[in-house]
């Protein structure tokens, strides 16, 4: 089966700075892939990449088989910091990606109405990102990237402004939102435990030049709580990111 | 003895005898130490009327009105002794034969009632409205009427009108006299009452010396014509346009008076100006209202510092 | 209630202003200076009233130049930014041309700008949107420049294009600085436009100062002061409450 | 290399000044407009030059009125910046009159005020601190502001005083925006010098442009023109390198 | 023993939003406590209660069975945010609270400067803020506090910004130095197994209004590593805090 998402020997420098040097990894159809690697490593950097907001200095990037430039935009991007509009309503800060893609503002409304309440922002759609927490934004954020609709996620560090018992909600419902919708996803995060509870193959990034030092295969069955499983998995993780030389 | 005094213009052959004094040293030998102040967007009567400086040569023009209005300014020197101002416009303006086409043109104007006045008294005597459109421009009217942004403009002729016979434009120009209006001393210095009451022997000494410069120019015109280039940090730059200011300021007996005067002042002119703008309501008090009773305009000069 | 504490929080700003004017009108008539020299406020006052028809009348040509110079200020800013904002290559050469504009001495090149366009309306707004430009191009610069490239970057994956993310992202980001930029900016309109008139004009409040004061009437050059400053400060209130429709959000405090 | 690139970048300003330079020269030989009106650039060069000992004599009067006022200004405006940010009813008070003194036209204020305070330095070092001051006050009042809560928290639970806080946090944090007020008054200073010069006074390069105009000579009043421009532009580059100097951690680039 | 930190009753309303409801907690000299809630429950608003930025509507805090006025400034805080000033090199951010204790600038450097090897920042002396990475900028923030010397530490959040393998050292430090300086210290997270790694007790707040609803006093052995004990409070703890409404 061709992978959604093939990249192969990307590497990239800032100036004198080798951030990226070879990172080849796989995203099947269907699954959810995680990214785990240090602070500073290039994990932000990977997801320029496949949005184009940065060009590779060399490497391929194949999505369903074809150059990424021939097959449109086909991400769905949550960046790491929330990137709210302060000067739009939430609904219409989720809505965003609609309207771009097109839609009126009323037909884009329409659509997106529905999801507030399982993101459990009913209620707060005319309100200003201002006058939410942090994780609600980060919640709201979320839900603009989702409702786009499109053929892959990408979700950078999407929990990381949440206090633990939003985070184990979050990751639930977007678990067994993936259970649903069969989403294809790969999300950056630095937590262990979210990376082993999500995801079905997880990718660990040396310190920087980044290389992919490590593929773990997960076939947990799902929805996965902590156990004995899981708690293995994640000391092979945290072993493994420890006895790395420190940046 | 600190004295000094302020410019009613850009230094012009009006005031060479201010320069010719300065430069011949006649001021240092009265024990003056004399300040000649630039012009500046503050006019001199204003200048002198409040203290900053204790002499000014002042426009007729500007005397009149602010004395009026309850300034204490007594004029103590006539600079000129026959009218200089002329009403001018460029020659090619055929449609201009005489006042009454002035009507309904555009007036470059310097900012000060008593023109509207003027200029609308000699148009009425030529049997037109006498209503004008005034733009207020100050020092940019030669140039306005060069570029003929503006219809028309009062000048001082033995200047301005001189330097356009040389160097044109073409200009023609109407005298007040032909018109109603009494001939006069253009151009005076003047100071406060009140300081010439306090320092009468200062006073006497300045105007005397002063005086004395005038007198030197008359005599001496090409040495003045140097002077007047040397003192203007460069911006006369054609001396023999300065010579023939001055050749015509002489000869016109505008300077030494047909009677041999110099700088004394004419009572009757004095008289029949101040008359003539009470009467046109052009002299108003410190409320805008004009006069209601003729003032003695005897007051409002004085020959005794002119010295012996 | 609150209005009452609203009234509290004007209080210092009210005694502050009575207590300048009543120094002002206790030194103009106790200390023998001349009311040619320094009116008292209370004359100042009396003589705008009295000449409040005159004043009217020259006010009005003088809010027209501020208005319609303003209004192409605000074009120009608009449209020069957005240039400039769009090509690097236009931003460089365009800078320090406008840098080197606003050091020119207005009141050097008034007169200049009289003669070669005349007297009418045209010239003086050109002096008043020149005045006027520099602080909101200024301002709306700084403004695109501090769009979060975050967000930048999240519109681009969304397939937005240049100018779908300037007007969803760099626009609206920029409209607090704009309006700190309107404010200096109104501060100065009115005050250019009267400069424009010293320059030359038939009529305005400029016009109408430089004539009081040729007549030794500072009662009169003061009450049009009291006019401009007045029409500058309802200027400048204007913009405020425009500010507060315009931007709602940036009420709500900055709690993350 | 480095210097190359330098040049490169400041190649669209040089093109687009230099052609302006040429438009300007080419106009005015070509069209046959008198040079009264319009002087070409060559002559106003030419006559900068030959002219350069008593422009440069008018020169230094203005530029000590720029300096001195320019010092008064911003000693002035950091000392109210000071009070204002210590006490809120000061700022209630002082903040209304500061505004409104920026509503007054510096051109019907000017001559008044040489009338109270005569010919000297002294009330045109006033005029120059009264149109610098505020752009200044303004920054440094919003740099106060915007000092992070959490820091001055975090010196309080040191120990520190009101004072300390002051200096260590609110100061430096305002430094940025100080600057930039910075540039705009210098922007203004030169201007505002000749200004109250035309006002009145014994010398300087107002007095210059005025006298030049007067005798018909606009490549002179062009010539203090491109004198005065200089200036200002010197003067602002100046406080572009001290800014440089001053805050070296600013250019590091916002890389969290 | 007297508690090192008393506090009874603390209640702290802003306008019509309850935060703190009578929250009342002791920490003992020597101990290590720490305080896990949900985000937005009012943890920062009881640190800033105990700093002096905030003043409570009513309770009493006491330190060392004083009244807390009296006993004078006794807290080195780190807030949640690093408040590092960018004009300041790190080695002058460092010291910048022994400079207001009323050392010379030259003295306090000199103080500072042995600790840069251990928090792994040697080199670093005069680079500003923005030259460090966030992590690094928390490493400096938490060395701020501990050079001050003060009878005890408020640590907000003090590892939020670091990826795992930063974060798992930067604990470690602490708890061996805790261990050598018996430091007393209140620590808010919103790490679980953070919590549990480091505490003698762990207070769980509930959500807004905040009270007390949950103490655990842990005596393991230190130092701590993941294992079946660890898990197993961890577990109970997730356990109180998913069971909590949501917010
Ligand atoms: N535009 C840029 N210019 C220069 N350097 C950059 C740029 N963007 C990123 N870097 C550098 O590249 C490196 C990788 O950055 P990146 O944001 O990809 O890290 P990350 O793995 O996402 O880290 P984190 O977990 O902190 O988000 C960092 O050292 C960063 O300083
Ligand atoms: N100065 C303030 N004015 C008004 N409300 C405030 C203020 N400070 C805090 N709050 C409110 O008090 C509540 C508690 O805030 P606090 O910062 O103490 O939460 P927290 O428990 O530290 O959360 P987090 O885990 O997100 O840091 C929040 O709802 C916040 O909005
Ligand atoms: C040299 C010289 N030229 C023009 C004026 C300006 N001015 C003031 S009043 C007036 C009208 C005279 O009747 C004129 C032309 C001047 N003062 N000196
Ligand atoms: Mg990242
Ligand atoms: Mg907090």
């Amino acid at each position: 089966m061709t992978p959604r998402l093939a990249i192969s020997g990307l590497t990239r420098r800032f100036g004198d700075l080798a951030v990226l040097d070879g990172v080849t990894l796989d995203v099947a159809p269907g699954t959810f892939v995680s990214l785990l690697g240090p602070s500073g490593s290039g994990k932000s950097t990977i997801l320029k990449l496949l949005t184009g907001a940065l060009t590779p200095d060399a490497g391929t990037i194949a999505f369903d088989g074809r150059p990424l430039l021939e097959a449109g935009r086909p991400f769905a991007f949550m960046p790491q910091r929330d990137a709210l509009m302060p000067w739009r309503t939430i609904i219409d800060n989720v809505a965003v990606g609609l309207e771009i893609a097109g839609l009126s503002r009323k037909a884009a409304r329409q659509q997106v109405a529905p999801f507030f309440e399982p993101f459990g922002l009913s209620g707060f759609e005319r309100h200003f990102p201002a006058q939410l927490s942090g994780g609600m934004r980060q919640r709201a954020a979320l839900m603009r990237t989702i409702v786009q609709d499109k053929p892959m996620l990408l979700l950078d560090e999407p929990f990381g402004a949440l206090d633990a018992l939003t985070r184990v909600g979050m990751q639930r419902w977007l678990e067994t939102m993936w259970g649903r919708h069969a989403w294809t996803a790969l999300l950056i995060t630095h937590d262990v435990r979210e990376a082993v509870l999500l995801s079905d193959r997880i990718y660990v990034l040396s310190a920087r030049p980044a290389r992919i030092v490590h593929q773990i295969d997960i076939d947990l069955p799902r929805p996965r709580a902590v156990g004995p499983d899981v708690a293995a998995i994640e000391a092979r993780l945290l072993d493994h990111l420890l006895t790395q030389h420190r940046d | 003895e600190e004295v000094t005094v302020a410019l009613d213009w850009t230094p012009n052959t009006n005031h060479i005898g201010l320069y010719v004094a300065e430069a011949l040293g006649l001021y240092e030998k009265a024990g003056l130490d004399v300040t000649i102040l630039p012009y500046s967007d503050t006019a001199s009567g204003t200048l002198v009327a409040n203290g900053i400086a204790q002499f000014g040569v002042l426009s007729a023009v500007g005397f009149f009105t602010q004395k009026a209005a309850g300034a204490d300014l007594v004029a103590t020197y006539g600079v000129v002794q026959t009218e200089t101002g002329r009403v001018v416009f460029l020659a090619d303006r055929e449609e201009i034969q005489s006042p009454k086409d002035l009507d309904g043109l555009v007036y470059g104007g310097f900012g000060s009632a008593w023109e509207e006045a003027l200029i609308s008294t000699i148009i009425k005597a030529d049997g037109g409205e006498g209503s004008f459109e005034t733009v207020t421009l100050g020092t940019s009217a030669y140039d306005a009427l060069a570029n003929r942004a503006v219809d028309f403009t009062l000048e001082v002729y033995t200047w301005e009108g001189v330097k356009a016979e040389r160097d044109g434009p073409a200009q023609r120009a109407f005298r007040y006299a032909d018109f109603g209006v009494p001939d006069q001393h253009t151009t005076f210095i003047g100071a406060t009452g009140a300081w010439l009451e306090a320092n009468p022997e200062t006073a006497t000494a300045f105007i005397s010396a002063t005086r004395a410069g005038y007198a030197h120019a008359v005599e001496n015109p090409d040495e003045a014509a140097d002077i007047l280039v040397a003192a203007s940090d460069g911006f006369l730059t054609d001396r023999d346009f300065v010579r023939a200011s001055l050749e015509e300021l002489i000869t016109g007996n505008y300077l030494k008076g047909v009677d041999g005067a110099i700088g004394t002042i004419d009572a009757g002119k004095i008289n029949a100006i101040g008359s003539f703008f009470f009467d046109a309501k052009m002299l108003r008090d410190g409320n805008g209202t004009p006069l209601a009773d003729k003032p003695d305009f005897s007051a409002w000069y004085s020959n005794a510092y002119l010295g012996e | 209630m609150s209005s009452l504490s609203r009234l509290g929080r004007a209080l210092p700003a009210v005694i502050a202003i009575a207590g300048l004017v009543l120094g002002w009108e206790a030194y103009a008539t106790l200390s023998g200076i001349s009311p040619t020299a320094l009116p008292p406020p209370s004359r100042v006052l009396m003589q705008a009233f009295e000449h409040r028809a005159v004043l009217w009348a020259n006010t009005l040509p003088t809010l027209q130049a501020t208005l319609f110079g303003f209004a192409a200020s605000l074009t120009a800013a608009f449209v020069f930014s957005v240039l400039i904002d769009f090509s690097l290559t236009l931003r460089r050469a365009l800078l320090p041309v406008f840098i080197i504009s606003q050091t020119l001495p207005m009141i050097a090149i008034a007169p200049l700008v009289v003669l070669w366009f005349g007297f009418g309306l045209g010239p003086k707004i050109g002096l008043v949107a020149l005045v006027t430009f520099f602080p909101m191009l200024v301002a709306l610069l700084q403004g695109y420049r501090s769009t979060e490239p975050e967000l930048e970057e999240l519109l681009s994956s969304m397939g937005a294009s240049r100018w779908r993310v300037f007007l969803t992202a760099r626009l609206p980001t920029s409209l607090p600085y704009f309006f700190a930029g309107l404010r200096v900016s109104i501060t100065y309109a009115v005050v250019a436009a009267i400069f424009s008139e010293y320059a030359g004009a038939a009529r305005g409040l400029g016009i109408y100062m430089l004539n009081a004061k040729n007549n030794f009437r500072p009662d009169l050059v003061l009450a049009a002061v009291l006019v401009s400053a007045s029409l500058t400060l309802l200027l400048f209130g204007l913009t405020v409450l425009i500010e507060r429709r315009a931007l709602p959000w940036t009420r709500l405090g900055e709690r993350r």
